[in-house]
């Protein structure tokens, strides 16, 4: 096994320095190392370093029952738990052959979109941070405090919501929940134009984001991107469109792509995102069925022998589930998350090659990774 | 006795800090105190009445020829323990006894003038302008213009032959 | 938990297919371009599998990935199972999506422990970082791989902890075996601790 | 009562000290900066007999010698340079080739 | 004897004073506009809506452990704050804060001293701020403040050639390099120089703002890249004083800027007979609300923009700033010369 240590060359050698972004670093979005080489400000090589957050999600699932795993998924991409609850229960759901209830369906169109603007949120406020906006990052809180507390009110958490169960919901909608999602879109979109306003047209920003970090459709398919980061290089991949899960097949969307493929494009395929969010949010909200919210589901969950692959889009991108079930456990045989941030991740250092140490930051960001589910 | 003052004070801290200069093991120190003897330096010359060479002294001399010391010292110091002050040395013996033989003969002529002081120089230049600044600007433009281009084409020069020396070669 | 008293499983089942169901384009191409490579197909819950040759499977990638009938631009995923009772113990599992035909397709090849499997980050560059992690947890050398080492696990790590003999606990002086020692041994551990 | 002697003895212990650094420091950047002192104790007594005669001559000479130093300094560090590429020390005495 | 020591010691105690306190509220004032841009409320536990706060901060970072980092260069690391610290009030010697006033039976001029090359003297004085910034990330012994402070002091130089050219276009308006001299050939010339030199204040002002390492400029201390710059390794005292200069800095610009361009502590169009009610105001709160404004400007700008990349800013620096200054001097002198 060859040595991960780069070799550390003099400290001022006149040609390359070798610096260690993470894993203390205030823009690495948790526990990320980046080990640079630097001539100068200028990024020669990058190696990406993780490792640092991992809990074995994976190993731990293995002696859990399959409920359980439910809250072993929250913690995976902790900013966008439901989504992650989603993905999960459903590939249980595909390996058990359970119909689920249209209204479950429709929630959890809902509440995986809002979820999906939570983490939008959060990758704007601290990407606009990362480049020096530090006002965007408090104002994307603040809209992000508004589904918080949506969610508190649907499940009483803020952030880890256990809010999915194998074969439908928990439970059904509060009393006057809808209204209030419905007012939150209506907040949302104003704010939109606010963030716009404070970073789309800003010159600096303009600057700082476009002609960084560009990749072609053909190379970002290869590198594994998936999510925003792929269609900002204009492939036009949504697992939302592309796998319908929940109720997606029969919401209306549109699936925006980015041109050039630089960090600027990647900013807009998620301006966008936001928009279409709250177009889903809508409809479900609309069309939403009356019915049960929990299919039929045995009493002893225990799905029978075989392997099952299901992916959802996360907000982050392709969120997969590989289980496999040997039928006579009360637990996965083998239970595998394909973590979007992970794969993501992996371009970071073919992005930031040739670029400065601030695009470092400034790529990190525009890739949107979470490190809970990096490192799983 | 102000000026008495202040003159003793000031070349006190002049050459103590010139000694640390020469002495300090470490090179980055080294850049320290000639930032701050060009300081007292350029209090000497404010309590002469100089008060425009004062601020190019602060302003040229330690805020910027120092400035590219202290980047050239960062840049090639670390790799090598910063070399030792050696005072045994034949090498070190030599320039001791050379800068001393020097003192002993600037002294010499200085007492030398001191016995015989040098008729009263040319009386003051009549200028048609007052104030410091405004007499050397008049100087620099009038009489020594020429010699002025001529440094400003040397330091233009010296700038194009430090960026070819420094540039690497690709 | 129920997995001590029940003997671990020897495989997954792969059931095959249901002899009505057509066999998608991108697979009959395969079949037809190398039959030999070929072990099993399996087909369960709407998801297709091909079982492949360990040897064959940087041709088959190739294939997949080229082949205008299959173009499996995506490499979704890379992992493995382990099946301890099995001779060739691993299963290794490339999870593969064309965005051409948006079908799912997945390859699976049977490793044994100490074997070598051809790496196929030269076809998918994405596999780079899936099949290090593999390495890392099960300890499956990919050849021909640019730059196999440990992903997540620190890097003088000894084992491979998503191998099934791999105690859940971690590394402890005792493994599962003995679980009442163990506990013991944790106690003693733990009470050190606190004084 | 502060005569220009005065000054001329302090240029003089300077210029000294200056030349001692020269003579005995190995640091090829010390010895750059021994010269600077050099050149500042002949600014002082440019400075200090311009006081004295009443004549801003000598102020306009100091202000010349400020920028030959910073020209020296430029070229000087920048030569330094490229030899510190080269070579990997700033020792006077390892420079003692004409070209390498 | 009172003339000449006692007055100009009390000036000083007065003015480092009133600079010191100006510089811990310059920080709550930063604080609270920030807060109020991004719809928070700030500082509030600290004394009525938080104006103790300074108070707290200062007894924290006093109380604070003053840690100096293993191998670092120990005493150059405690020299460099002080050096960055004290060209920072030392400018403040020959900032007029006001005309004269009378005051127990006395002229007294609210200014400490008037020298005939005060305005090179205030950027000689801030050119040595910079030997703060570059030792203590030398002396640190770290990599992430040694590379902040190469950025930083490329910046400080960089943006250095271009404040002094707008300082000369405004010289060459004025005829003088004195604090006082300017302000009064503003009275004289009967407009401020920000309306015949609008050029000169816009890039003093950006320059200002770089020179400073204030938002969008503020790369030598940007956390999210740097870890939080030069100052990275420093606790407690030392690190307190480097950002009392920093802050000193940011009011010692607004002053040169007010002095400069906005006519000091002249009241607005000081040849305009109708507006002389306004002289009822003393000069030197019309001072303070210029250098107040500029204050504001100065947070503001930071509430609202992102970050300039090294390259952008070298590059707007030394390409746009520099010739545009350049051209602005040329063409004040030409015109001058012309209308001469």
């Amino acid at each position: 096994m060859s040595s991960p240590t780069p070799q550390y060359g003099p400290m001022f050698d006149t040609d390359e320095l070798v610096i260690n972004m993470g894993p203390q670093h205030p823009s690495t979005h948790g526990v990320l190392r980046v080990v640079l080489r630097l001539d100068g400000e200028k990024v020669v090589d990058a190696d990406v370093v993780i490792g640092y957050l991992h809990r074995g999600v994976e190993k731990l699932s293995e002696s859990r029952s399959w409920a359980q795993i439910v809250l072993l998924t929250d913690r995976l991409d902790y900013v966008s738990a439901a989504t992650s609850n989603v993905g999960y229960c459903e590939t249980v759901e595909k390996l058990m052959a359970i119909e689920v209830p249209r209204r479950a369906k429709y929630l959890r169109v809902i509440l995986s979109e809002l979820q999906r603007i939570a983490s939008h949120l959060l990758w704007l406020g601290t990407h606009a941070m990362d480049t020096g906006a530090m006002t965007v990052f408090l104002y994307a809180f603040r809209e992000r405090e508004l589904i918080l507390d949506l969610f508190e009110e649907y499940c009483g958490a803020r952030l880890t919501y256990n809010s999915m169960r194998i074969g439908g919901l928990p439970q059904d909608l509060p009393p006057s929940w809808d209204r209030k999602v419905l007012e939150f879109c209506r907040i949302m979109e104003g704010k939109l134009e606010e963030y716009e306003t404070l970073l789309t047209g800003n010159r600096i920003w303009l600057e700082r984001t476009k002609g960084v970090g560009v990749i072609d459709g053909a190379e970002a398919l290869a590198l594994g991107l998936s999510g925003p980061p792929l269609r900002g290089s204009g492939v036009r991949r949504d697992v939302r469109k592309d796998e319908p899960y929940a109720a997606y097949d029969e919401m209306e969307f549109d699936v925006p792509l980015g041109v050039a493929g630089d960090t600027f494009d990647r900013y807009v395929v998620r301006m966008q995102e936001f928009r279409q969010s709250i177009r889903i949010i809508r409809q479900a909200m609309q069309g939403i069925p009356e019915g049960p919210i929990l299919g039929k589901v045995p009493r002893l969950i225990k799905p029978p022998a075989g392997e099952v692959y299901h992916a959802i889009e996360s907000p982050k991108g392709e969120l997969g589930f590989f289980i496999v079930s040997d039928g006579k456990s009360m637990s996965p045989y083998r239970f595998r998350v394909r973590p979007p941030s992970f794969c993501n991740l992996q371009a970071l250092p073919r992005l930031v090659k040739g670029h400065l140490i601030a695009d470092v930051v400034a790529l990190i960001g525009s890739l949107d990774v979470v490190l809970g589910e990096v490192d799983r | 006795m102000a000026e008495a003052i202040a003159f003793y004070v000031l070349a006190a801290c002049i050459l103590g800090f010139a000694v640390l200069v020469v002495t300090a093991k470490n090179p980055v120190h080294s850049v320290v105190f000639l930032v701050l003897d060009f300081l007292c330096v350029a209090a000497l010359y404010v309590t002469l009445g100089a008060e425009f060479v004062a601020a190019i002294q602060v302003l040229v001399y330690a805020g910027g020829i120092v400035v590219l010391y202290l980047f050239v010292v960062m840049l090639v110091n670390v790799k090598r323990p910063p070399e030792a002050f050696r005072a045994g040395g034949r090498h070190a013996m030599l320039g001791l006894a050379l800068a001393g033989a020097v003192l002993v003969e600037a002294a010499a002529i200085a007492v030398w003038s001191r016995l015989s002081p040098a008729a009263p120089a040319s009386a003051a230049q009549s200028l048609p302008v007052s104030g410091n600044t405004e007499q050397v600007g008049w100087l620099l433009y009038t009489s020594y213009l020429v010699p002025f281009e001529v440094a400003s084409m040397l330091l233009l020069v010296a700038m194009v032959g430090a960026i070819v020396l420094a540039r690497k070669e690709s | 938990m129920a997995d001590v008293n029940v003997a671990p499983p020897a495989g997954p089942p792969d059931p095959p297919p249901p002899a009505d169901l057509p066999v998608p384009a991108a697979i009959a191409g395969l079949q037809l371009a190398m039959p030999g490579a070929i072990l099993a197909l399996s087909f369960f819950v709407g998801d297709w599998t091909v079982v492949v040759d360990r040897t064959a499977i940087l041709d088959v990638a190739r294939h997949l990935r080229t082949a205008s009938g299959a173009a499996f631009d995506i490499c979704s995923d890379v992992t493995a199972t382990d099946w301890p009772p099995r001779p060739e113990r691993f299963d290794v599992i490339y999870c593969l999506f064309s965005t051409t035909h948006g079908q799912r397709l997945r390859v699976k090849a049977r490793v044994a422990d100490g074997d070598p499997i051809d790496s196929v980050t030269s076809v998918w560059p994405a596999a780079n970082w899936l099949e290090r992690e593999v390495f890392d947890m099960f300890g499956i050398r990919f050849s021909g791989h640019p730059d196999l080492r440990r992903i997540l696990m620190p890097d003088e790590w000894q084992g491979h902890p998503q191998r099934k003999d791999y105690p859940l606990e971690g590394p402890g002086e005792l493994l599962l075996e003995n679980p009442l020692d163990w506990l013991k041994l944790r106690q003693a551990r733990d009470e050190a601790d606190i004084e | 009562m502060i005569t220009p002697t005065h000054y001329l003895l302090l240029s003089m212990a300077l210029f000294t000290i200056g030349l001692a650094g020269v003579m005995t420091r190995r640091n090829i950047i010390i010895v750059f900066m021994s010269i600077e002192l050099m050149l500042n104790a002949v600014n002082i007594n440019l400075v200090a007999y311009s006081a004295q005669v009443q004549n801003l001559v000598g102020q306009v000479f100091a202000i010349f010698v400020i920028a030959v130093a910073a020209a020296e300094a430029a070229v000087g560090l920048g030569i330094l340079l490229a030899f510190y590429r080269n070579k990997e020390t700033v020792n006077i005495d390892e420079i003692n080739l004409m070209k390498w | 004897m009172v003339e000449l020591v006692l007055i100009p010691l009390l000036k000083i105690i007065v003015v480092l004073n009133a600079t010191l306190l100006g510089v811990t509220y310059m920080v709550l004032l930063e604080r609270k506009v920030i807060a109020w841009a991004q719809s928070r409320l700030g500082p509030m536990r600290v004394g009525p809506y938080g104006v103790l706060q300074p108070v707290a901060d200062a007894m924290k970072l006093m109380l604070k452990e003053d840690i100096t980092p293993a191998r670092a260069d120990k005493w150059v690391f405690t020299l460099a704050p002080i050096l960055s610290m004290v060209p920072a009030l030392v400018v403040y010697a020959v900032i007029p804060f006001g005309d004269q006033v009378h005051l127990f039976g006395r002229q007294i001029s609210l200014y400490i001293t008037d020298i005939n090359v005060g305005l090179l003297y205030v950027v000689s004085v801030t050119s040595v701020g910079v030997y703060g910034i570059i030792l203590a990330g030398y002396s640190s012994n770290s990599k992430w403040p040694l590379l902040a402070s190469l950025r930083a002091s490329a910046q400080l130089i960089s943006y250095e050639i271009a404040i002094t050219l707008t300082l000369v276009s405004v010289v060459l308006m004025s005829g003088t390099l004195s604090m006082v001299g300017i302000v009064t050939s503003q009275a004289s010339q009967g407009v401020w120089y920000a309306f015949i030199q609008p050029t000169a204040f816009i890039i003093f002002f950006i320059g200002g703002l770089a020179e400073t390492n204030r938002a969008p400029f503020d790369l030598p201390e940007a956390e999210q890249e740097l870890t939080g710059g030069f100052h990275t390794e420093y606790s407690g005292m030392r690190f307190a004083l480097f950002f009392l200069a920093e802050y000193a800095n940011i009011i010692v610009v607004s002053s040169v800027a007010t002095t400069l361009f906005l006519g000091g502590w002249l009241r607005p169009f000081p040849n305009v007979e109708f507006l002389s009610f306004l002289g009822v105001v003393p000069g030197w709160c019309w001072f303070l609300l210029k250098s107040f404004v500029f204050l504001y400007l100065f947070i503001w700008v930071r509430a609202t923009l992102p970050r300039y990349r090294y390259d952008q800013l070298m590059r707007l620096g030394w390409k746009v700033l520099i010739p545009l200054a350049i051209a602005n001097l040329i063409l004040t002198a030409i015109v001058k010369v012309a209308l001469a």
